[in-house]
């Protein structure tokens, strides 16, 4: 019982926890959950080190399969829990579920400065572009016009890009993929996982009750391949049969050009440069509709908060000397006297 | 102040007194808290006890020479026990006319004025809306008027200075002080190693301030303003030991290191900056060295969640804040309740209700401490009752919070922050070790949710921990599992165990000053205590009235014995800076008739106050039990 | 349930009952609102009076077949006075294993159980947990238990409908719901209409529907499975007029847009989803015609805010919620407290402590929406007693809102949002115009703070006059100019005000039903009333006790003669769905010392548990006057 | 007093309320009080129909000088409190003031969704990189190592751009400007003014007290020729001595090119194009530090939240065809029968 189950080589089922998943059936959260499970082992981080920390919604009751430590917390706060548990303990792997709602509608401001601190966590993003656990009104990423349960009218709101928000919170990772492609979604986790700092990811995910279909125009078996872009870093951004698409620019303008079959593809074409210092083009392909892009849009070296921290500590410590018991402490910074 | 005639040195005689109030009041740019508290610790160094009250202006600046840029800083020192800073100043320093006309009001007649002369010309009046200089048109006949022409003797002292005059102009408030340090008898050696340490490597104000507060001392003495000085000798009545001076927000501070150390964890701190709580994260930012860790958090909300997920990763998680920010705490700390970590809630109150009165105090968050979440959501209470005792009470709810593994509340407020009393530097070996029930390994499946049925505590095993891997959560729990259940009678058994955990905690017996029964009992709570005490123990003495004091520290659970306290007298008053908030829960409680006292003015009860009340109070109770 | 038998139509003798009550469970899928709805909807048509009561599962689907998927909607139907929806069904139609299940412990002996035979498979019961067939195993033996094979007959019914198979399943709640309506003789009409509107377009799925109705009817008359069915006449107690079913929320919703328009302003509601109050906010947005605003924001702080900005310029600003979302607003209605803004809040209240139980009921926020704020913060409270009530008191909460410029709360509750019960549409003429204390032009400067000595309220000027501009804010306000002020005695007026003006709303006087005195006093309020009032009479008239219930309606400002009231009973029983939160308001208040009766399940009183407590109280009660 | 003040022609004093202004003497906030105040007559909108919001902060005492309506609430939630207004009478003008803290520290997430929601609302945002009313600690736009009250060994965390942010939000209006220099603050206030919808804009702000001098390495005087490019749709960017400088794209890479006296700037120099409908452009401006770019980054057309609103019960209304009555409302959805 007391040991690390690290020595063991472990396998999906160990991540499996012993309560009976309750999402609807059909819903894409369950394949997330497998394919989190399948990639799990591959990490070499033992059950007991990994935490999994979530709001409230659909997606965040995802702690309770995992066979790990866990924390289910309260609607939109979870980055703030998760925070807390990395800087007090930054010997664990800190993983966050969240959804569109619980992440961008109330929750936007604690993803926003966990982003901007680069606390070594990873960000599950499940966006469905729905509220699914109050059943069925529109989220932050719900498009215009959209008819849900309390907009009968039609939603009056701008969508956010939750890429864009997390560029423009600095995160240091951020990528997206989506629930129908196991092994993108596995590549994806796995490549957050070795990511030192924050990792932002966005999964497309569908919900079957309320919002079926959603990202049916783009991850559709049929269409996709004229409608995803996978990036790969110091890759040309191809897609399109026979991945004879490219994207090149016309001054800030990305423009598709398509080349023909046995032709070299043109020279300017974009080239997917995910370490770029600048956050502008990851900002400019986190837009694109035709294609959509999938994969590591962004991944840069920062110091994280958590090491931060620590840091300071250690050098408070060795500037004290060890004087830093409670005496010294009861006395510092304070003039004594003795009656 | 009675005085006593001792033989004095040469110069001009020395009376001596038990105690002493002094004032300071200037301008925000003044530099009145430095004046203040140089005073103080010169005072607390040569052994008096002392009591303090700061009164900041508003947080934002407001225009020089203007009322509400008034700053002030109120010392009472004594030879004998002081309790509170004092009702009324026997000094006044006034830095201009804003200060005298702000300050007026709470003087008694005979007090002495010392005004910087210089301020009373036509503009500063005019700032402070005087159509006369109250100095010349008789209004002050009742004090006695002391006028110094302190800017330009602060000129004339540091003439040969390279500072620039703004800055000489700066120093005045140490002219003002080495006045007062004459006045009241004290070294100014204190005060020399303070400017040298805060101006190091700054040669020209190390000089000059030093210059500024010698040239007062010896005008106070050469001058032929005052025709005596005052003696008030170290207080004998202070147990011996190594003393310094502390705030409330200092010894909050250091009992959180402390409780985290006896607990053998770290401290998390989570806060976002308000006043009057900021301090308390200022100062254990500078601990880092003790292993503190402070996150300065985009909001209240935020620093709770740390707070709570730090206890959840094993540490001790902290957040402090004031009403407002406890406010959006709420849920979180419904959170904290229902998953059962620990979690200490620094609440340093400030005048409500929204954003109030920022910098003045009030007692009226207990109810929101209490109730102030949605559900039946119970939490452990404590308030300290003086700044040293922030200490003790701090370690007192960590303990509480890791005992049985629930939120705890401290009551401190504006008063007790930034007000300072000696402190008894306690020996860290004799502060009991904190024991969380902590596990490392289980027989059979894990039942995070196991209560002991002792303290009520669940186990507490930490992350990285194998075989121990569980899954918290806000939805209600299985006793004993943790599994999420919606059964209808687990939850009443739930909610009747987080109700009784309240109940386990080990809280001392009502402590009760004067006799264990009579007429009248004074039930406070918090940074009351001062005037409660003085003013209970002046009736005592002077009217020999069966009148006592019990000032709680424990709200939530109350003492075991407080019913019986209460009933074995006449007459209970409650005197709060609120509108009845512990008469509330004790008459819910105990269903006693007990009488309440309030008093919302942003500000501490005055003794005097408090004295007269009582005597009606007891007045009143005798005439019922004649009736009767 | 005491029996008469009528003359019937040929065929099966119709019994004739009182009143009757029924419970519909099955999977979360298997449209159990729906069917019990149907049952409800029809049975108000043809004149019963009804309550119901819905049971959802936890928000989340549970997987099919499960106890935690199991849905149920129960319903009490009579022709005399019907007040709750039943403590035990007498027919309880169960679908699958689970909801056998998860329903068994309510029923008591003799109850009719309808069991979809189809689903007591191997896989079924495996999920349900049932290690044997109960309906093969003898442990049902108590009850009538009637199988039958719900699915086949209804597969049967549709094998010419073009539906696939799983749809075709879908229709057996309807083939389940023809055998109830045959059972207690009602109408299928009501249903068809139903069926056609909701369907429209697609004829394929009304044809299936009304043909699984039709059969399920007339199988139940064919079959040999009931020897006889019960008639429920029409209710004769109901006042004439026309009526409709309504739910809490719907009520709710229907009243702000009714009060909004008797004080001739728009309606703005901001909010953000939560069970159980969403519903408000689905059913305001379809009210655009009507001009209502509403806003779905971020979260509840930005739903307030923004609500309180609305009235800010003039609307009437109500934001809704549940208890973790009341956490999340507190700071915000300090301001509106400060700023002397109206507002209402609405709180559907749901089991917690944190998130609790969602889908379940309680009453625990009531101190919370006392108490729940920084500083002293009074507010308004209301509480409707049933689903209809919460038309007349949300009407009720904004005209105190309005008049006197403050926050109220309403505290509806899980129960009350989603039973239902008949309304008798109210004329809109005789509801009594709202009127606020508008002002368009001030001789001399304006001055924002200029409390109405009888309300004290402030003056509501609107953005858009011209001359009256003016700002507001959260930090203390000078009475009458609303400039920002520190002045200590200010501060204490101000405070006094505030809390003055919740006493000085006009609250009617405290019903008693009952005796006006003697041995036992029910104090009850919210959506327990309905089982407190059956419980009262029914010890009234069975026992001949002078017991008597007043129900609440104002939480703050109490009925002003509650005091007297409760005087004048020997003993005061205090039932709520919490620990005692008007128990504490009452005995801090009165100093009474009244006895608490808490349940805390996430469910309602059941009749019979009360009766039996008050039993008990009166034992006492009697037991007392002995010994004393 | 009653009548409307539109008549009259208004000038900077009628703006001035009667309240005694408070800040520390030299504060950056005297000299946006005074632009802002300047500004106000020349947009034509009544003092009674303008409604000025804050939260708290030094900055956000604003509203008190102002003598138009003024709501000064509670920190953070300003947003809040103005689309309320807002969306309640759109015939207000809605200003709404906020500090580096209370609108993207405890504020973010209400100012994001303010702006993604494009409320025809102008956000004045004053940035001094430092909360100053509790007294000096850091702000999430404080430089990392910054050393405060709070962070006596320096911050640890990355700040945010205000105008990244922002732009991510989907604002449709984005700008720059600093609180010394008036007549560019006009500009910018009244270009604000002018747009219809969303209007945000950072001021930089000294607070001589806390952070004196954050932005002197910039706007000082003697610096500013060569550190700021001042924009102008439709022109190409350039600064420097005699506007010899201009800035140059190298792929998604922003260069910086100089020309000699007299001679003819470069032709591939990048042009500001305020209305691209990509907002990937101004992102790039928004992150350059030599020069610092000031004035309006971004202006796009889009429809307002509160006209939506309005257009939606309009319609709603015209369905209804004038049956809108109670009497209509208490059967509206069921079935009611009659006793
Ligand atoms: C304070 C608070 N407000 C509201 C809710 C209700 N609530 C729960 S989940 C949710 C939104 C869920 O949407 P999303 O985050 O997109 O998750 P999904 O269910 O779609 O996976 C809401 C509004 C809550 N639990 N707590
Ligand atoms: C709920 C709450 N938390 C904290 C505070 C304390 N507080 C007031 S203003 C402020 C930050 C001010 O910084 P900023 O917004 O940058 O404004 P500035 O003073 O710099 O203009 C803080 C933390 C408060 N008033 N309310
Ligand atoms: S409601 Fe939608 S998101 Fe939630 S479990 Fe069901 S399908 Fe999944
Ligand atoms: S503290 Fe700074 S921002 Fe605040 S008023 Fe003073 S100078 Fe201005
Ligand atoms: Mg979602
Ligand atoms: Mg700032």
């Amino acid at each position: 019982m007391a040991e690390s189950t690290l020595p063991k080589k472990l396998t999906r089922k160990d991540f499996v926890s012993d309560q009976e998943v309750r999402w609807c059936p059909g819903c894409g959260d369950y394949a997330i959950l497998a394919a989190i499970q399948k990639v799990m082992p591959e990490l070499g981080v033992p059950r007991e080190k990994t935490v999994f920390v979530s709001g409230i919604g659909c997606s965040s009751r995802f702690p309770y399969y995992m066979n790990t430590y866990g924390f289910h917390t309260i609607h939109g706060r979870a980055p703030t829990f998760a925070t807390g548990i990395k800087c007090a303990r930054p010997d664990l792997t800190v993983w966050l579920v969240t959804g569109d709602g619980d992440g961008l509608s109330i929750g936007g401001n604690h993803l926003l400065h966990l982003l901007r601190r680069n606390v070594d966590i990873k960000v599950l993003l499940f966006n469905n572009r729905i509220y699914g656990l109050t059943k069925g009104q529109y989220s932050p990423t719900s498009e215009q016009g959209k008819k849900t349960k309390s907009t009968p009218m039609g939603s009056i709101e701008r969508p956010l890009n939750p890429l864009r928000f997390a560029i423009a919170s600095e995160a240091t990772f951020v990528a997206r993929t989506y629930d129908t492609d196991v092994k993108h979604m596995g590549q994806v986790f796995e490549a957050a996982a070795r990511h030192k700092g924050i990792a932002f990811i966005e999964i497309l995910q569908n919900c079957v009750i309320f919002n079926d279909g959603a990202f049916d125009p783009w991850i559709n078996k049929k269409a996709k391949e004229e409608t995803l872009a996978f990036l790969e870093h110091g890759k040309p951004i191809t897609f399109g049969a026979g991945g004879r698409k490219g994207i090149r620019l016309r001054g800030f303008a990305p423009e598709v050009v398509t080349w023909g079959e046995g032709e070299a593809p043109p020279a300017d074409l974009v080239v997917h440069d995910a370490h770029d210092a600048s956050s502008a083009p990851a900002f400019l392909l986190a837009d694109l509709e035709a294609p959509m892009v999938m994969g590591v849009l962004r991944q840069v070296e920062a110091p994280t908060y958590d090491a931060g921290l620590v840091g300071q500590i250690e050098r408070a410590r060795e500037r004290a000397g060890g004087k830093a018991d409670l005496a010294a402490l009861f006395r510092e910074g304070a003039e004594t006297w003795t009656v | 102040m009675s005085a006593t005639t001792t033989p004095s040195r040469p110069g001009k005689p020395i009376l001596e007194f038990e105690r002493a109030v002094v004032r300071f009041a200037g301008d925000s740019g003044d530099g009145m808290q430095v004046t203040g508290s140089q005073f103080t610790t010169t005072s607390a160094l040569i052994g008096n006890d002392v009591a303090t009250f700061p009164d900041f202006p508003a947080e934002i600046r407001a225009p020089a020479g203007t009322l509400p840029g008034v700053s002030g800083f109120q010392i009472q020192f004594g030879s004998v026990d002081v309790h509170t800073p004092g009702d009324a100043p026997d000094v006044l320093v006034a830095m201009n006319p804003a200060a005298l006309k702000a300050n007026l009001r709470d003087l008694q007649d005979g007090a002495t004025i010392v005004a910087n002369k210089n301020a009373f010309n036509p503009a500063g009046l005019k700032k402070a809306g005087y159509e006369q200089n109250p100095l010349e048109d008789g209004s002050l006949a009742k004090f006695r008027v002391i006028e110094v022409p302190l800017s330009d003797l602060t000129r004339e002292a540091l003439k040969d200075s390279p500072l620039d005059p703004a800055s000489v102009d700066r120093c005045k408030n140490f002219f003002a002080l080495g006045i007062m340090f004459w006045l009241y008898d004290r070294p100014l050696d204190p005060t020399y190693t303070w400017i040298r340490a805060k101006f190091k490597g700054k040669q020209v104000l190390i000089d000059a301030n030093e210059l500024a507060l010698r040239q007062g001392y010896y005008f106070a003495e050469t001058a032929e303003i005052f025709t005596a000085h005052y003696a008030i000798k170290p207080a004998s009545h202070l147990p011996p030991g190594e003393y310094r001076q502390i705030s409330g927000n200092e010894a909050i501070a250091l009992g959180l290191v402390t409780a985290a150390r006896k607990a053998g964890i770290d401290l998390f701190y989570g806060s976002y900056p308000i006043t009057p709580a900021s301090d308390v994260l200022h100062a254990l930012s500078r601990y880092k060295a003790h292993g503190v860790k402070t996150f300065q958090a985009e909001d209240e909300i935020a620093a709770v969640g740390a707070a709570i997920g730090a206890s959840f990763a094993g540490a001790l998680g902290v957040t402090g804040t004031s009403g407002p920010g406890v406010a959006l705490k709420a849920e979180a700390i419904g959170l904290a309740v229902m998953t059962e970590l620990p979690l200490v809630v620094v609440n340093v109150q400030r005048a409500g209700p929204s954003t109030g009165m920022p910098t003045k105090t009030e007692q009226a968050d207990l109810l929101q401490a209490m109730f102030g979440r949605n559900g039946e959501c119970p939490v452990g209470i404590v308030a300290p009752a003086t700044p040293a005792e922030c200490f003790t009470l701090t370690v007192e709810a960590a303990r509480l919070a890791l005992t049985h593994m629930v939120p705890v509340f401290i009551l401190s407020d504006g008063y007790l922050a930034n007000g300072a009393e000696p402190w008894r530097l306690p020996d860290p070996d004799a502060i009991a070790p904190i024991t969380p029930r902590f596990v490392t390994s289980s027989d059979g499946p894990f039942r995070p949710y196991a209560h002991d049925p002792e303290t009520l505590s669940r186990p507490w095993a930490l992350p990285g921990t194998p075989g121990l891997e569980h899954r918290l959560g806000g939805l209600e729990k299985w006793d004993g599992t943790g599994n999420i259940s919606y059964d209808p009678d687990n939850h009443h058994h739930m909610v009747a165990l987080r109700a009784a955990k309240i109940e386990r905690m080990q809280v001392p017996p009502a402590e009760v000053m004067g006799p264990a029964e009579g007429d009248l009992l004074v039930l406070g709570w918090g940074g009351t205590f001062g005037a409660l005490r003085t003013a209970v123990e002046q009736v005592q003495r002077e009217d020999g009235a069966a009148v006592s004091l019990c000032h709680l520290r424990y709200l939530n659970p109350f003492p075991p014995d407080l019913g019986e306290v209460l009933g074995r007298f006449k007459r209970v008053l409650v005197p709060e800076l609120n509108l009845g908030q512990l008469w509330t829960m004790v008459r819910a409680r105990y269903a006693v008739p007990a009488v309440k006292y309030s008093k919302v003015k942003g500000r501490p009860f005055q003794v005097a106050e408090v004295v007269a009340r009582l005597r009606e109070e007891l007045a009143q109770a005798r005439a019922e039990v004649a009736r009767g």
